[in-house]
């Protein structure tokens, strides 16, 4: 046993440092740092500057113009990002979609799709939510009718994020309303230009427009757009959301947030009481051992397995670390928490942080919900 | 030892939530925050024509006379409807600070007029912290930040600590000279407003010192708030429990799901504990032992902030989604929570003062 | 709503308190309140010291012998009780059988058994748990077979708590083996000097010797001693367990204990430890709150109604506060809680703290289990 | 960076596992604690057959110069087997600390004995709180109190303040004039002792201090401690998962319940947290950088602490009233983990040491 990174992967840590440093704009970089919204000009700005580097397709291998990383290496990638205050990578088409494409697409969809989700000329955004669904994927009702060369989409997608940017969606539908539950879904692709689709913005309890609704109304959409074969859908979907699962428990991030905490703790003298302290030193600790932990389940995937269920700890600790961190800078600035959106109102540091909090709420709620995952651990980690 | 409300404090209690049910609706509440106010006048009239602005002050001044348990009934239907009006500062706390804090003669002059909803008195104490207001030759400089509905205010009622070494207490004009309100939203969807006092006119209130007189309105405005938060719990539990009853997943109602049952079993555990503290705060906030006051006045806000914070985050989570959008109700009952839990002390704070107390009681044993 | 006791329960309180200072003996006192286990005779001491004064039958009505308390004057009985060091009433005869026999019980019954309960004359023991059963107490698998004017019982009994000290057990057995799950139970008083009844004791973890396995082999029961109908014995197996729950938060205990864990603590200087202080006071605060629940709810039962689901709301809180006081106490001495059964290792308040938090850990477990008593709250009270 | 053990250290894991599984049932274990000394001298000497005194002495001195990683492997099979002997103090912290303190010669003279089994050196640190042990012209006088295992002492290392104003290590023996052992039992089974010394003859074994060795040997102890917690918590999680899927209520297994599936979950990620801080544990214990070396193992400790009372609590929890008999080693885990979240400081201590660290790094900034 080593904990310790190889020389090889300190110096690529230095190399990734480097080119953050130098690449990614100061505006950028301070919104980040200060939690504010990006806009998609600043997210495809920074996307294309990877790009330009070789680095557009994290987690992807070399045959598909990836960088070929190890899971180590990306982890390191993605922790260097987010301690510099880099945007989180828009995972809708690197993360998601691409590994579908790859596993199961066809040659044409892999050289039509690809190379534009790398230089991010185009946007991607997930279908897979409907209205009353929930954390039960499997029960699509966008109903998909054949006609010709082209499918006939009607339903109804939600908690779309950034849809509002999106060129295409990758959709969940129904092709076989017989078929038992996971059986008859297939897995389009889908043009955001084509009629019937309307995006509608979901506004959110901290004010923001990050998630909307998608309408499918008669949306024709050719027969070379479906993935894989027809009515197997659900084993990409499944296959996705595995891949969902890389870099879940947000090691950067929340290490990036907690320098974060204790910079805005110390400024308002809560290190010097002791409740507080202890409440920092406590979610410090919680991410130095989840850290360890993360590093445990990347060393196991090296060996050729893809991401287990043990994803699911590297989620609940994860988001509950993030969300913590949230609610102690919050708790930090007092009432200066309160004012809504309104810079120059107590210190430049808190006008974020009553909504910050509200916004991360949907860490344990999104992406399988937190309990979810606990039915995960119980019953396919301990076979209850 | 009874628990019941008598038969006028049920009558109130029957007003006050027929009119949020008929008069303050979500959808009416929401047009008054979206105004360029942010709060109505007009609704102030008719609480004031229900009486209810009237209720914590005295028969002799116009008043009804009622006292923190009516308060508290009041302050829990608001609660649900997520009332944006300055209830709580200016008909519970203004009057008893006015009482405890001034003179007859600026009682008689006062009290009849908040009663009547004629004017609003807003009281503003928590100092900038880099810029404590003082008074300097009667007038008064320096800011307040973040004061409740400060922009509401007809009356400010300011504290400054004074030549003569005293916290005084001021009354200052918002529009006169040397006054400035910074008005603004809060996350809540309530106002507050920032006040920079600029060698600004003021008339001093009290004699010898308002300190004590402060604190203790303050805390009767603590035990006001406890009830205002169990009112907004009680409708975030009983909320969740039924979308538990109707959402279906798997299936199933997941209200069938044992795990999200004993989540619920923890929050109305919770809810119970808060609701029983905030009895135990409006039978103690006007207790002149300031001491034993605070002791219960702490212990409550400690259940109740942390009963706040669970309730809020878990019917929040259990209702996925859905509880996160602007158009439902809950996740304007969860920012309210949210903000009452950081109002009037901390969770925090009020844990650390209660538990500062026992070392002190070891310490003199 | 008025939060304060009444003159007549404030003169009542002066008069137990009075009572208990005059005749509880001192050694019995300073065992309870160094959390030592009493003997069978000190028990029986204090009962007959009770039944002298005429307050044998706590919660009985006058009609039986009982002080006709109300659920109020009673709560103020038990929490001065337990304030002064008396000890526990022994629940199994008192609260547990004596109710069944007032209400289902014929008048020889009545006659026979409830003066020896109040006077401490006969010792009751439950036999309602079965090896294998737990919290599923309806699945009684001990068989009594009707043989002319006697019951012939074969079965096993656990967790029956002093069974050896008993001289009666209240047993449910099954009647009618034929019969769905509840129905067939018949509910049988059991001579504990009947050939055939053997006892044998559970050791805990504590090392102590308070729980039992009693042995039914061939016993003869007459039928003279069935609680009223044959095959209805669930019925009042279930009046039973409602009545157990009273006094279930235990306040006026965790109000002595928590008195005793500000002494200790006091003596350790951990009240001047900002989170030990802390944690001392969130449990004063959350006994405060639940002394307030408490008084809520017996405010309800004074209007008539038995003990409803509330109860499991005090049983929740009130287990969960004396474990976590017994816990701060063995926390509050530190090594000093290791040494077993050592007098004279450490301050003398030290010596019971590691075995007393051992043994608490039974609260959540026994008398229904806390995840029972949620399973209760969200399906009788909140309707899931 | 890499996870894995190596061969050797597999081979070593297997034997200890094996010594455990066929030669330290429960039931040996039982008899061993219910025998007049409370441990067995005889199975000291098997381990010493094994090997496994030797593995953290060096080569030179007749060990197998191990490090921490197979130290964590051998505590944990122990942790799980409930191992009454004295592992910790004499085959870890007392080699440890003989090589950081004492003489060579010394080293030379004892570290061999103590790999072979012959002698078992046991530290005495913490002083009794009403007579801290003093050196008086050269003697020791004063109290240590619950020293681990301190009656199977053949050798006692005993710390004491010195006339020079340092903490000083002594070698005292054990049945020497002035010298009293009270040997007992512990909650958990394993034995502790207070020890009186009066006008004891002592030898001196460092030169120039010994606190910065002695607190350097018990943070490679703490991280053993840790390794022994996480043995135990695997076998405490497996044992309750198995019964879970056994134990039959209203119908099915109660493996079934969600609610005691996600407490199980909830277990699980106690369990790995603590894993991976066990690990970094064993990785920095042995660090030169004092705070470094602190801060992970405060940080490891904490986890360890929190997890360990999570686990056995709900262990014990979830196997209802028989997860509270002696009869099950259940509770003997339960029991062994309360022991160990108490040792070694407990995990208040720890927090407190980490936040402070935070204070300090903010101020200095």
């Amino acid at each position: 046993m080593d904990l310790s990174f190889s020389p090889e992967e300190n110096t690529f840590r230095e190399e990734v440092r480097r080119f953050v440093a130098e690449k990614l704009p100061d505006a950028i970089r301070h919104k980040v740092m200060n939690g504010v919204h990006l806009s998609r000009e600043e997210h495809v700005q920074w996307q294309r500057a990877l790009h330009g580097r070789g680095w557009g397709g994290v987690g992807w291998p070399r045959e598909f113009g990836g960088p070929g990383w190890t899971p180590t290496e990306q982890y390191i990638f993605e922790e260097e990002c987010a301690a510099a205050g880099a945007p989180r990578l828009i995972s809708f088409g690197l993360k998601m979609i691409a590994p579908v494409l790859m596993a199961f697409g066809s040659p044409a969809q892999q050289q039509r799709f690809l190379p534009k989700i790398m230089s991010a000329e185009e946007w991607w955004c997930q279908g897979y939510s409907e209205p009353g669904a929930g954390s039960d994927l499997a029960s699509v009702k966008t109903r998909a009718i054949r006609e010709g060369d082209h499918y006939v989409v009607n339903g109804q997608k939600t908690w779309t994020t950034l849809g509002q940017y999106a060129d295409w969606i990758f959709c969940l539908v129904r092709t076989d309303p017989e078929a038992k539950k996971q059986s008859g879904i297939s897995f389009l692709l889908i043009d955001m230009k084509s009629p019937g689709v309307t995006v509608r913005p979901i506004i959110t309890l901290d004010g923001a427009h990050e998630v909307n609704e998608v309408w499918l109304e008669d949306v024709r959409v050719p027969l070379e757009n479906r993935v894989g074969e027809e009515n197997k859908g659900w084993t990409y979907a499944k296959f996705l959301l595995g891949h969902e699962r890389t870099n879940i428990a947000g090691i950067g991030i929340a290490k990036r947030e907690l320098a974060r905490l204790k910079r805005i703790a110390a400024a308002e003298g809560r290190l010097d009481q002791p409740l507080f302290a202890a409440k920092v030193a406590q979610v410090e600790i919680d991410l130095m051992a989840l850290e360890i932990t993360n590093l445990r389940v990347l060393s196991a995937e090296r060996e050729h397995k893809a991401p287990g269920p043990e994803a699911s700890i590297l989620k609940i600790k994860g988001t509950e670390i993030q969300q913590t961190i949230s609610e102690l800078m919050m708790q930090a600035v007092g009432a200066c928490a309160l004012p809504f959106k309104q810079a120059g109102v107590g210190p430049d540091y808190a006008a974020n942080l009553g909504t910050g909090y509200c916004n991360l709420r949907k860490l344990s709620i999104f992406g399988g919900s937190n309990e979810i995952q606990k039915n995960i651990i119980s019953q396919m980690i301990m076979g209850l | 030892m009874n628990f019941d409300f008598n038969e006028d404090q049920r009558a109130l209690a029957d007003t006050v939530h027929r009119f949020v049910a008929r008069d303050y609706t979500f959808e009416k509440r929401r047009a008054i925050r979206d105004s360029k106010p942010g709060w109505s006048r007009e609704v102030w009239q008719v609480l004031a024509d229900l009486g209810v602005l009237a209720i914590n002050i005295d028969e002799d001044y116009g008043g009804l006379g009622y006292g923190p348990q009516e308060t508290g009934l009041v302050m829990g239907a608001f609660g649900a409807g997520l009332l944006l009006e300055p209830y709580l500062t200016g008909a519970v706390v203004a009057p008893a600070l006015i009482r405890r804090a001034a003179s007859a003669d600026f009682q008689e002059e006062w009290l009849p007029r908040v009663a009547t909803g004629e004017t609003i008195v807003v009281l503003a104490d928590a100092d900038a912290r880099d810029a404590p207001v003082r008074e300097v030759g009667g007038n008064l400089a320096g800011r307040k930040a973040v004061v409740a509905h400060g922009g509401c205010a007809d009356l400010l009622l300011v504290s400054a600590r004074c030549a003569d070494g005293l916290t005084g207490l001021f009354a200052v004009t918002p529009g006169a000279d040397g006054v400035t309100l910074r008005d603004y939203p809060t996350l809540d969807g309530q106002r507050a407003a920032d006040l920079a006092l600029n060698d600004a006119p003021a008339v001093r209130l009290d004699a010898g010192g308002a300190r004590d007189a402060i604190d203790a309105a303050l805390d009767i405005g603590l035990a006001a708030l406890c009830a205002e938060a169990v009112g907004i719990m009680d409708a975030t539990v009983a909320a969740t429990t039924e979308y538990l009853k109707t959402r279906q997943q798997f299936g199933q109602p997941i209200g069938r799901f044992q795990a999200l049952q004993h989540r619920m079993a923890d929050m109305l555990l919770h809810l119970e504990q808060a609701r029983s503290m905030s009895y135990l705060a409006a039978m103690d906030c006007s207790n002149d032992d300031a001491a034993a006051r605070r002791r219960t006045l702490s212990a409550a806000k400690v259940t109740v902030g942390q009963a706040c914070r669970f309730i809020a985050q878990n019917a929040v989570q259990l209702h996925g989604g859905m509880g996160m959008t602007d158009e439902m109700i809950l996740s304007h009952w969860f920012k309210r929570l949210t903000a009452i839990e950081m109002s009037f002390g901390d969770t925090d704070f009020h844990l650390q003062r209660f538990a500062a107390n026992l070392s002190r009681e070891a310490r003199a044993a």
